[in-house]
């Protein structure tokens, strides 16, 4: 409802431009790449099926920081962690299917309450530069889940299954084999159309995620984050205590990155125990500011946009790369520049709009 | 209110305050900045901030019962409210929910019961209906869905008086909701409120409309104090008038005692403390060194839209005004430190504008107002304090090898100890760091870096704020034996009328952007009142 | 008073929230566990092996298991429903069904076949025994390179 | 009076180095101390720390422009990088041999970093107060884009190009014949185990002489007054955005002198991600030696890479004769980390 009436004060077409360069650069550089890259219809409607499957969820995590006036969480990695921590150890016990997956996202929960409770903590001493605290704050923990893993898992930590633990004796593996849950999410309810498979339960509790996330904005804690997001100063003095309010939504962050990264593990099938998570909250990053958002408005609109736009160029780049100068590879590292690209971009938009902001408002007073 | 008495840190800022104030009594407060009425308020209020600097003296009565409020909570729940000068508005939130900040009507959500309250639903339509009831209160126009941010200044006025209206509401609803009957007695309506300087940025058409609505209050039987500078409007709507000066009362009458010339005179008419210095004024000639001509600058909080002034050679110039009516803009504008349009001549040669290096090379110095925040490097030496300016402007203390310019170390410790001594700056040596001092030495470091400059003109802004009364008066002894001694011109902005009375040779009075008039500080101080008033006299 | 009453409703419906969460859990673990159920077709006391055996376990397909032959099977959950065919000593195919139930905290379980067949009303303790797997063989010796590079996980994903 | 004085002085000393400081000194002493037990030579433990001390201290270096001019840490120094190996793969191309090629590839480098840094530090001028997370994906996406542009530039020197493909830079390349060691052996200390890189110790003296020397110019005083109070300076004349991207300038290009000093050491060009990983280390050194987000000296840049390229060397040789588990690589992720988070939290902390 905020963001129409927002979008009803008129603004010059330049503007407009300026606000969604970066949804437009994507589109156009999708529209050149597609026939370069030969792909059949079918083939891409798969890819982006699959992929919207496994990404949204992570991608929608991030949008309750954003409400919260925190930034790009980049502390989701911690989730991603404690759903690779929940994941191999159910992989251990043997548990498979669905249960696994309930199971996993269960024993994820408590770490990553700890862990965002942690981020968070740490967040708001570092106010008006979350996001490179946050940036920090995963590189770190991603130094303490090596700990863990590497050293813990099998020493300390029981681990049973010898499919996991290196021969050396403790720590994990650089790749642990999922098979018993791959996409039993996905194909739990089948349906192909257009020789695409549709992951229809996928997409359910995409949905349900989306219609709690509705849900959440018109809660009590929901508004106050609304207003902590917007003017911590004057939110404090209603009385909202603003450095608990910002920790939950770094909290309830973190739970649901959890959440995502078993979803997606689940479709990818196989965990890259020391690098599957470092990757991910970047990626997320990257897909959701190509769905036109920026670090203080985002929507679930501009996630499943990102998804798509963000995706359909990391599918056909490597072919596109190939196809144009003959070196696969070349597209691969053209993704990769993209990605990086996008977020610089976004991020220099965002400060430069700010700064005009600021200067307007100085001027008006 | 009884014997209301505040010390800040030795500084008797109230002293003996008595009032009394009934039932859709409507209270004007005037006085000058600093005179206290920013302080007694928050006293009423039971601001963290009195408790934190050691507590006050004095009782405050409601109902004739002796009351001790320990936050503003406390107070919000005695019926008071209270509309500050800066708005503390959500500006992507509606009215609506601008009004019921914090307070929302909730409707009941099972998640509540694992996630705690904050899990309930707002009720959106409760919340609909509240709002319109406190502002149909006010009696104004203003739609509760509407943007606070695409609002008129006006407009974010009445929420912020709503908003403490509808807490009376909030009363009401948790005695309903509670099975406690002792809440019922706990929560009473808004009995009173506090308007602080309301109208200060509003436009005159909204301003009468919340006029209306402030008589419409009091006739609903809330009492207001209303604080403001614009005297026609308190004589219009009050039944009493208080005015304030140097934290005592000097007079408290109904209004029809009372008249514009009258208040003013109250409000600045000093009883004469400091006789004016005896000035040696023989290096004043009647050459205009400074010329400004329609100056305008787009300063947050000091705006100024047309200013014209001159300034003779070797004469200190005053600059006052009350706070926010732009003189503190005019120094700031024409040193390139805010965004300013028009002409300024300086001997003769015009300054460019918004290029700081453009008047600081033809020899204009400013002290700012902001010690800390322009006028120091805090975390730097006093060395490099007092020696910086003049190094990159005039390259002094520079040694040079060829091209290489290097910092001179030696000459700059010279001169930082000849100013230290000079001006009696208490440190404990020239290494020192700047944050490290007081107010007051600080000022006198900002001084020196000016005097180091060796300016043919110097602004200097508010030198006097902040700082105690042994260093005020060596500051204004230091500008007027620089001035003697060097002839050098200089142009002071101040708010304390008396303190321009005692040094300056001519003030100009800035009132709502623009030049009020210019006196002989020799005027009598009623003349000045007016001024600042804004009753421009035509002369 | 009414606060107290508040808080303490709300912290047993947080307890009892919390272990639900707990007892899902424990549930999906039983109900999400594999078993590997090796099924044994050699000699077991004063029975010898049949000639020829089919199982099925929740009507999957029918495994046929020569004589003195050991094959597995593997199952999710707990209960399950075991379906033998063989043929007996007068060449009639014979079909015996029993429900069984892993016991808690086993990964490999032994089935006995000759002893099940002839004594298809025993308790299944006497059966179905546990059994001590040697290491799994690993086919790759991948694991001593751990790639800890941040920058890795570009091709991978 | 004075005893309070000294006293209060001493308390603000040991708040200023900070704990985490003090807890890492600690813990290199006591790895100094145990050494012997665990059969590592201390000799060349010493050796490989001044070694890699050469190799880092100049990318640690380059940080502190930017932080004078408050810039913040300077996590976009892989585009110093880059110009670093522009000039190194150029000096490869035309055939330099020797110490020459070492002085061609710094002047190679020059002009790239000299532009590099002016767009750069054009771009910061837009963003500020947001430096920092700019910077870092700056530094990415000029990763990755010159990923693409490894392949495509036309170099065609056969020790350098993949040789199936005949284009295309190798991932790594020798500089063996070029530029290896020319300041390591220049002046080379050995006595039994102990060896000292004499001439790249030299060299980052000089650049550091002359970093202390700018520090002492007039626009040097500027630069850092800029960062101290930009209002201040501003209401001086100094014109804040020139001196800001000046700073960026020198700081990317100290980055590429310093990736052309760590390559002579190291024996190899990393092209591709090589860079990619550079600025954590570098900026947690400096933080490491006691700067802070907006204060940074020539002592903080030697007692950091001192103590953080010690902490490299030392924890795996004695933890792996120790205990046989080696967890340096994990130490010095968290190390790292843990000195930038320290920093980004403790300003707040100060200033309130």
């Amino acid at each position: 409802m905020r963001g129409e009436s927002s979008m009803n004060v008129k603004k010059s077409p330049k503007e407009l431009l300026i606000n969604n360069l970066v949804p437009i650069l994507f589109i156009l550089i999708c529209a050149f790449g597609i026939p370069l890259s030969g792909y059949s219809g079918s083939y891409l409607l798969n890819e982006i099926l699959s992929r919207l499957g496994r990404n949204s969820f992570l991608v929608l995590s991030l949008l309750i920081p954003v409400m919260a006036g925190m930034g790009m969480n980049f502390g989701m990695t911690l989730g991603a962690m404690a759903g690779q921590i929940a994941l191999i150890l159910v992989t251990d016990w043997n548990v498979v299917g669905i249960p696994a997956m309930v199971l996993a996202a269960l024993i994820s929960m408590p770490v990553s309450v700890f862990l965002g409770w942690l981020c968070g903590n740490i967040l708001n001493r570092a106010k008006g530069r979350e996001m490179v605290t946050g940036y920090i704050i995963s590189f770190f923990m991603n130094g303490v889940y090596q700990l863990v893993v590497l050293y813990m898992m099998g020493s300390i930590i029981p681990i049973s299954s010898s499919a996991l633990v290196l021969p050396r004796g403790y720590g994990i593996r650089n790749t642990v084999n999922l098979e018993g849950m791959r996409k039993s999410l996905d194909n739990l309810i089948p349906l192909n159309i257009f020789g695409a498979s549709v992951p229809v339960a996928t997409f359910i509790l995409v949905a349900i995620f989306c219609l709690i996330i509705i849900w959440f904005r018109r809660t009590k804690l929901g508004q106050d984050m609304r207003a902590v997001g917007q003017d911590m100063e004057v939110a404090r003095q209603a009385g909202i205590k603003v450095e608990r309010t910002r920790v939950l939504s770094i909290i309830i962050s973190t739970v649901f990155a959890g959440f995502g990264m078993i979803i997606y593990l689940q479709n990818i099938g196989t965990l890259n125990t020391y690098n599957s998570h470092s990757q991910i909250g970047m990626f997320s990053i990257a897909a959701l500011l190509v769905g036109g958002a920026s670090v203080d408005k985002a929507n679930i609109r501009n996630v499943f946009i990102g998804i798509i736009l963000f995706h359909l160029m990391f599918t056909i780049a490597p072919t596109v790369g190939r196809n144009l100068i003959g070196e696969a590879q070349l597209g691969e590292y053209f993704r990769v520049f993209v990605s990086y690209g996008v977020i610089t971009l976004a991020l220099v938009l965002y400060e430069v709009r700010k700064r005009r902001e600021q200067r307007k408002a100085l001027e008006e007073a | 209110m009884k014997g209301i008495s505040k010390e800040f840190s030795g500084n008797r800022v109230l002293n003996d305050i008595n009032f009394r104030l009934y039932p859709g009594e409507v209270l004007g407060l005037v006085g000058e900045n600093g005179a206290g009425k920013s302080t007694l308020m928050k006293i009423l209020f039971g601001m963290d901030e009195i408790r934190e600097t050691g507590g006050y003296g004095g009782e405050v009565l409601i109902d004739g019962k002796k009351v001790d409020f320990h936050s503003s909570e406390d107070a919000i729940k005695a019926g008071i409210g209270m509309v500050h000068q800066e708005f503390s508005l959500i500006p992507d939130f509606s009215v609506a929910e601008n009004i019921l900040l914090n307070r929302e009507p909730q409707r009941y959500s099972v998640m509540s019961e694992v996630f705690g309250k904050r899990l309930n639903t707002i009720d959106s339509k409760e919340m609909q209906r509240r709002a319109l009831k406190a502002i149909e209160r006010l009696g104004v126009a203003l739609d509760p869905d509407k943007q606070i941010s695409t609002l008129p200044v006006g407009y974010k006025q009445f929420t912020e008086i709503a908003r403490e209206l509808s807490k009376e509401d909030d009363a009401e609803e948790a005695a309903r909701h509670s099975k406690d009957k002792d809440a019922v007695a706990d929560a009473s309506s808004i009995r009173l409120l506090v308007l602080d300087e309301p109208t200060a940025v509003l436009s005159e058409k909204e301003a009468e409309a919340l006029l209306d609505a402030m008589k419409k209050l009091s006739a609903a039987g809330i009492a207001i104090i209303f604080i403001s500078h614009r005297l026609q409007e308190i004589i219009e709507v009050c039944d009493s008038i208080m005015v304030l000066r140097d934290g005592e009362i000097i007079k408290q009458v109904d209004k029809e005692e009372a008249d514009v010339a009258k208040i003013a005179n109250w409000m600045v008419g000093r009883a004469v403390k400091s006789e004016r210095v005896k000035r040696d004024t023989s290096h004043v000639s009647d050459e205009i060194v400074l010329d400004v001509k329609n100056l305008r600058v787009d300063m947050s909080g000091e705006k100024v839209h047309d200013v014209s002034f001159s300034v003779r050679r070797g004469e200190i110039f005053g600059l006052g005004g009350l706070a926010g009516q732009g003189k503190i803009g005019v120094p700031n504008g024409i040193m390139g430190l805010a965004l300013a349009r028009g002409d300024v001549f300086f001997e003769g040669s015009k300054i460019e504008m918004n290029k700081p290096s453009s008047p600081l090379g033809a020899g204009i110095a400013f002290v700012s107002e902001d010690r800390r925040g322009v006028g120091l490097l805090l975390d730097e030496t006093l060395e490099w304090n007092v020696a910086f300016s003049a190094m990159q402007v005039n390259g002094k203390f520079l040694k040079k090898f060829g091209p290489i310019h290097m910092r001179d170390n030696e000459a700059m410790r010279k001169v930082t100890e000849e100013y230290v001594d000079l001006l009696q700056v208490r440190c404990t040596s020239t290494k020192q760091k700047a944050r490290q001092l007081s107010g007051g030495n600080q000022q006198k470091i900002c001084l020196a870096k000016a005097f180091a400059l060796e300016p043919k003109l110097l602004f200097i802004s508010e030198p006097t704020r902040g700082i105690d009364v042994g260093a005020k008066s060596l500051v204004l002894q230091a500008l007027k034996r620089y001035n003697e001694e060097y002839g050098t011109t200089i142009v002071m902005i101040s708010s304390e009328l008396e303190e321009l009375r005692s040094i300056c040779d001519r003030i100009a009075i800035v009132h709502d952007g623009g030049i009020a008039g210019t006196l002989d500080a020799t005027a009598p101080s009623e003349d000045f009142g007016v001024l600042m008033l804004g009753q421009v006299k035509e002369a | 008073m009414v606060l107290d009453f508040y808080k303490k409703r709300s912290f047993w419906i947080r307890v009892a929230v919390i272990a639900l969460l707990i007892a899902l859990g424990v549930w999906m673990f039983f109900i999400g566990k594999q078993h590997t159920i090796l099924l044994d077709n050699n000699r077991s006391g004063d029975y010898r092996p049949l000639d020829e055996v089919a199982v099925s376990i929740d009507g999957s397909e029918p495994l046929d298991i020569w004589s003195r032959m050991r094959d597995q099977m593997i199952v999710t959950g707990q209960g399950h429903t075991l379906t033998v065919t063989y043929v007996d000593d007068n060449w009639q195919e014979q079909t015996i069904t029993r429900e069984l139930d892993i016991p808690v905290g086993e990964v490999y379980m032994l089935l006995s076949l000759p002893y099940l067949i002839n004594n298809p009303d025993s308790p299944q303790e006497e059966w179905l025994t546990h059994f001590e797997s040697q290491a799994v063989a690993v086919t790759s010796d991948e694991g001593s390179d751990i790639v800890t590079d941040e920058t890795a996980a570009f091709s991978s994903f | 009076m004075d005893t309070a004085v000294i006293k209060e002085k001493a308390s603000q000393a040991l708040k200023s180095f900070g704990l985490p400081r003090l807890i890492i000194t600690l813990f290199l002493l006591l790895l100094f101390i145990i050494a012997p037990l665990a059969n590592v030579n201390i000799a060349s433990g010493v050796s490989d720390m001044l070694t890699r001390f050469g190799m880092n201290s100049i990318l640690v270096l380059a940080m502190v422009p930017m932080v004078h001019s408050g810039c913040g840490l300077n996590f976009g120094i892989p585009l110093g990088i880059i110009s670093g190996l522009l000039g190194a793969t150029m000096t490869i191309e035309f055939g330099f041999t020797g110490f020459p090629s070492f002085l061609m590839a710094i002047l190679f480098a020059t002009p790239f970093a000299i532009i590099l840094g002016a767009g750069y530090g054009l771009l910061l001028n837009k963003v500020k107060g947001g430096e920092m997370m700019i910077a870092t994906y700056v530094g990415f996406s000029s990763v990755a884009f010159m990923c693409i542009m490894w392949l495509l530039l036309p170099y065609d020197n056969p020790t350098m190009v993949w040789g199936y493909a005949g284009t295309g830079l190798r991932t790594t390349i020798s500089v063996e014949g070029a530029y290896l060691g020319v300041l390591d052996d220049f002046l080379r200390i050995e006595i039994g185990h102990l060896a000292i890189p004499t001439g790249t110790i030299l060299f980052f003296a000089l650049l550091a002489l002359l970093m202390w020397l700018f520090l002492r110019t007039k626009t040097g005083t500027a630069m850092t007054a800029v960062g101290s109070n930009p209002v201040f300076a501003t209401a001086s004349g100094v014109s804040v955005d020139r001196m800001r991207t000046l700073s960026v300038i020198i700081s990317t290009w100290l980055g590429a002198v310093g990736i052309i000093v760590y390559e002579q050491s190291f024996g190899f060009i990393q092209l591709y991600m090589g860079p990619f990983n550079m600025a954590m280390p570098a900026v947690s050194a400096i933080l490491l030696g006691g700067a802070s987000v907006n204060k940074a000296s020539i002592a903080n840049v030697v007692i950091g890479t001192l103590l953080f390229q010690g902490i490299l060397t030392m924890t795996p040789s004695v933890m792996n004769g120790l205990i046989q588990m080696d967890i340096s690589e994990v130490i010095r992720i968290i190390v790292s980390n843990g000195m930038i988070l320290y920093a980004l939290t403790r300003k707040q902390e100060a200033s309130r």
